[in-house]
């Protein structure tokens, strides 16, 4: 029987490991993700989950550790934010380059300097390149359903990599709803077992892992994560679809998600917590009798193009969120990616709630008007202080 | 759909409160979301928290600017901190203290929570006996679905005790402000 | 019958038949002469089969698994310059979980982490010391050539005092490295982990006991091998067993071990040599004046006093 | 084709890099003045020496002529010629 309980994201996110029955977790606690590692320990300490529990000395052991433990067959888990994942940047490409499908939940956090403990994307964002598959989630609920999606998908043999999913910081570590759990049964007979086939370290199968990628071989190994990329696409809707069978509980198509699209003109490009403000703000307005429709860019690695570029198809006015910057561009990631998917469209960037600044329903309202009157490949930022 | 914000100091339990608030609404079958002011005060310092409650599934994810309702945990906070912004035009408020007072032209609640905190459970921790009193001035949760939320957030024994101390306070401010 | 000789001072009794087993195959890209390769050798021998070794970045890293082909006949993993430790941890750990959940690893697997003397002394530190203080159960084989040997021979924290590198240049005003060595066996023994011992090629039962015992022993463990090489410290490829036993004759390199806490040396040569001897083959000291190795010697006998050389 | 994650699966695959031709000196191992200490076989970085039928003997694919055998011989069974002489 599963069973609902009031419980904040990181929680969400430790019931969610829990359920996959994981071997391995090593995690270093960092704001905001604190509350998923401790809940995490509880667990371990009271013989509710069967793990190692390893308590590393910093983030770079603790995905360290995760790939040493992936490498050897276990199901691993491990948790960070910012800074954390910052420090762990080295070793994510290593990860997704040697193919172990470690999950990892990563709490959106800004980036410093100056330290701000806040919730932005910037953090995960700048890891866009490090073969990780990326999930943006909009509530603790899809929270929980991800990362037992996630190892499915990262565990699928098309696949073959780690994934990410991402949660913003405070907004959904630190709040509390209600979250549906699914029955220990029901959710081992979904995510199953893991019995990796290419990469485990047993003195009965003396493998080399990590060997020198001569330029002979190195083209390909990176190529050959550019194809598990693009088959992950298809594994994730598939894997979402049957998870929304069993559990009855979607996300769009699980790359995408569409809201009030069909009519339409103007449309808002989104990903994370804010997207559920924007529907908010959507059915208030449609009350009204204005049409506004939000995609939600739910799985950003691999990049969606063509079912967005097919959801965009009838819209006229494309306003794309980011609460990252590329500095020194004046645009934020999810704006460039969109921009070389849909052409011949008027596509307006907004930088929003860099570093915890608030995202409040008259700037979602500001950016339905701005982006109607506004030029093609604007950066407007909203919210900031003159 | 309400919006309840707490005013407490650090260490208090204001965001504890906020989350049993939301629990027990959900146990009456509603949609609940309770987070904290993400701030970086520690203990003693002013803080708050929010409570969102609704018939429909919540969805918002900005802050509460405009609340329904003000929980006030310490008087002393009114001398530093303006518990009245943004409260709506027919908001309420509900204080802990001694004394009788009316916030501006608000309909104010008082309550000597704190007495009723040493008397229950002997430690002058209100955030329990402040939520009986909010549900017993807005009747916005029950007391049965507040009890049980306040007993599973804490141990066996001290579950019963806040229990106790909301109760209290649920009576009393039934008793003081029936109409 | 200059090494048999040595064997007499060791307390290990018989002398071992080396096992023959070969987990470490010819054909790897080190230098003719190379220490590391050596190391590799022994420690496989000593832990036989079952057996997973990860591998910081370096010198043996490089030289054993261009790919598509591989030295190692044990399963190996390699990840990055820094974890070599940490990523024994997870790899320990996955050992533990697996065994525990689904009954696999149905025998004793020792988990052995390689790392040279940069990739544990100075970048790999954090991730050594949190492995050793978590009490995994691995050994951790530091394979110490006293400078970074894989980028071209640039100090580390292990380079011992005066020698020359290309970041510690014989200069006109500073004569090659200024700081000692850092004592990591001694900085290892301070996590309170069962075993540490230091190790040198040059006597391959000792080492190989050492390695033994390790793996035997419940708990992390920590070996510091001395490693000649030929490129780095500047002589010909054959005498890389001669220096080594020259290291530890002198006293530069004493040999012990720390067993739940408890020191004790392992070889004691009969009378040190003079250190003249064993600086004078190397070009690395090539800069050293008579009074600087009479400062030197001086260093050393200071440190043997402390160990009862 | 690369494999998944450039794994290798053929353990002790160096085989196939026959490092003998880096040699510019050859050892010559007398069987007849050998004592059998197995100095030589400990030391050799490339595990190149072996012990066939109770004979040492150097396996020349792989010995990249260090000389560490020659040195380490105590009763000098072990010889260095140039190679190509």
């Amino acid at each position: 029987m599963c069973k609902v309980k009031v419980i904040t994201g990181t929680s969400a996110a430790a019931e969610a490991a829990k359920l996959a029955d994981v071997d391995v977790i090593a995690a270093y606690p960092i704001t905001p993700q604190t509350t998923c590692v401790e809940k995490l320990a509880e667990f371990v300490a009271n013989g509710e989950l069967d793990a190692e529990f390893i308590k590393v000395e910093s983030e770079h052991s603790a995905m360290s550790a995760c790939i040493g433990a992936s490498a050897t067959g276990a199901r691993t888990f491990t948790a960070t934010a910012s800074q954390g994942l910052a420090l762990m940047h080295e070793m994510l490409f290593i990860a997704a380059g040697m193919r172990l499908p470690i999950v990892m939940m990563n709490a959106n956090r800004a980036l410093s300097a100056p330290i701000n403990i806040w919730n932005d994307q910037q953090d995960s964002i700048s890891q866009r390149d490090t073969g990780w598959i990326q999930f943006y989630v909009e509530d603790n609920q899809e929270t929980l359903d991800t990362i037992l999606q996630a190892y499915r998908i990262g565990e699928h043999e098309d696949v073959l990599l780690p994934v990410m999913v991402n949660l913003d910081g405070f907004i959904l570590t630190h709040t509390v709803e209600p979250v549906t759990i699914p029955s220990e049964e029901n959710a081992k007979a979904f995510v199953g077992v893991y019995e990796p086939k290419h990469a485990y370290l047993d003195p009965d199968r003396p493998i080399t892992q990590g060997c020198v990628g001569v330029p002979e071989c190195y083209m390909e190994t990176r190529y050959a994560v550019e194809k598990a990329m693009e088959n992950a696409k298809k594994v994730i809707k598939e894997i979402h679809d049957e998870f929304a069978e069993k559990f009855k509980r979607s996300y769009g198509n699980g790359l995408i998600e569409e809201y009030n699209m069909e009519n339409a003109d103007t449309v808002i490009v989104a990903m994370g917590s804010v997207c559920g403000t924007i529907k908010e703000v959507i059915d208030r307005l449609k009350e009204k009798g204005k049409e506004v429709g939000l995609l939600r860019v739910r799985c950003y690695r691999p990049f969606p193009a063509e079912d967005i570029a097919k959801a965009l198809k009838d819209a006229e006015n494309i306003a794309v969120l980011d609460k990252n910057i590329s500095l020194g561009i004046n645009k934020g990631a999810l704006y460039l990616d969109l921009a070389s998917t849909v052409r011949d469209k008027k596509v307006v960037n907004y930088i929003v709630g860099l570093g915890g600044r608030d995202i409040r329903i008259e700037d979602i309202e500001k950016i339905i008007s701005h982006v109607e009157v506004a030029k093609d490949g604007e950066t407007a930022w909203i919210g900031l202080k003159e | 759909m309400i919006e309840i914000r707490f005013h407490g100091r650090g260490g208090q339990g204001a965001v504890t409160a906020a989350q049993i608030l939301a629990k027990a609404a959900f146990y009456d079958g509603k949609y609940c979301q309770a987070f904290p002011f993400f701030g970086v005060e520690r203990r003693g310092a002013p803080v708050m928290a929010f409570t969102r409650i609704d018939d429909k599934k919540i969805r918002l994810r900005c802050q509460i600017y405009e609340p329904d309702y003000v929980v006030v945990q310490d008087a002393t906070l009114l001398d530093s901190v303006d518990v009245t912004s943004g409260l709506k035009n027919d908001g309420k408020v509900i204080i802990n203290t001694v004394k009788d007072i009316k916030l501006g032209d608000y309909d104010t609640y008082c309550i000597d929570a704190t007495g009723i905190a040493l008397d229950v459970l002997g430690v002058p921790i209100v955030n329990t006996t402040m939520l009986g009193a909010f549900a017993g001035v807005t009747g916005e949760v029950s007391i049965e679905s507040l009890k049980k939320a306040i007993m599973e957030t804490f141990p066996a024994k001290l579950g019963e005790k806040n229990a106790k101390a909301a109760e209290v306070a649920y009576e009393a401010m039934i008793e003081k402000y029936k109409k | 019958m200059k090494f048999l000789k040595n064997l007499k001072n060791i307390n290990y009794g018989e002398i071992m038949q080396f096992p023959r087993e070969e987990y470490f195959a010819p054909g790897h890209r080190g230098c003719a002469g190379c220490g590391a390769a050596i190391v590799a050798r022994l420690v496989l021998k000593a832990a036989g089969k079952d057996t997973i070794c990860t591998n910081a970045t370096g010198c043996l890293e490089v030289m054993t698994t261009p790919y598509p082909e591989t030295a190692w006949r044990v399963p190996w993993i390699h990840t990055a310059f820094e974890n070599s430790a940490a990523v024994a941890s997870g790899v320990e750990s996955a050992i533990k979980a697996l065994r525990r959940k689904r009954g696999k690893f149905n025998k004793k697997i020792n988990v052995i982490a390689f790392g040279g003397d940069g990739g544990t002394a100075d970048i790999g530190f954090q991730a050594l010391s949190g492995a050793m203080e978590r009490g995994h159960d691995i050994v951790y084989i530091m394979y110490d050539n006293e400078a970074y040997m894989n980028t071209g021979v640039q100090r580390s924290g292990s380079t011992p005092l005066m020698a020359a590198t290309t970041t510690s240049p014989a200069g006109s005003k500073i004569r090659g490295e200024d700081r000692p060595k850092k004592d990591m066996p001694l900085i290892m023994a301070a996590h309170g982990i069962p075993y540490v011992a230091t190790a040198c090629i040059s006597y391959p039962e000792d080492f190989m006991n050492k390695v033994k015992k390790a793996c035997e022993i419940e708990g992390p463990a920590y070996i510091q091998v001395l490693q000649p090489c030929t490129t780095g410290w500047g002589y010909p490829a054959e005498k890389t067993i001669e220096i080594g036993r020259l290291a530890v004759e002198t006293g530069i390199w004493p040999l012990y071990e720390i067993e739940n806490g408890e020191f004790r040396l392992t070889y004691k040569p009969a009378k040190r040599k003079p250190i003249k001897e064993y600086i004078r083959m190397q070009k690395r000291y090539r800069h050293l004046t008579d009074e600087d190795i009479e400062r030197l010697q001086k260093y050393i006998d200071e440190r043997c006093r402390e160990l009862g050389l | 084709m690369v494999t998944i994650g450039a794994i290798i699966y053929e353990p002790g695959s160096s085989i196939r890099n026959k490092t003998g031709s880096w040699r510019v000196f050859r050892p010559i191992l007398d069987a007849d003045k050998c004592i059998k200490c197995e100095n030589c076989y400990i030391f050799c970085p490339e595990g190149a020496i072996q012990e066939v039928d109770g004979k040492f003997t150097i396996n020349y694919d792989y010995c990249k002529g260090c000389l560490i055998c020659v040195n380490e011989c105590p009763v000098n069974a072990i010889t260095k010629v140039r190679e190509g002489k």
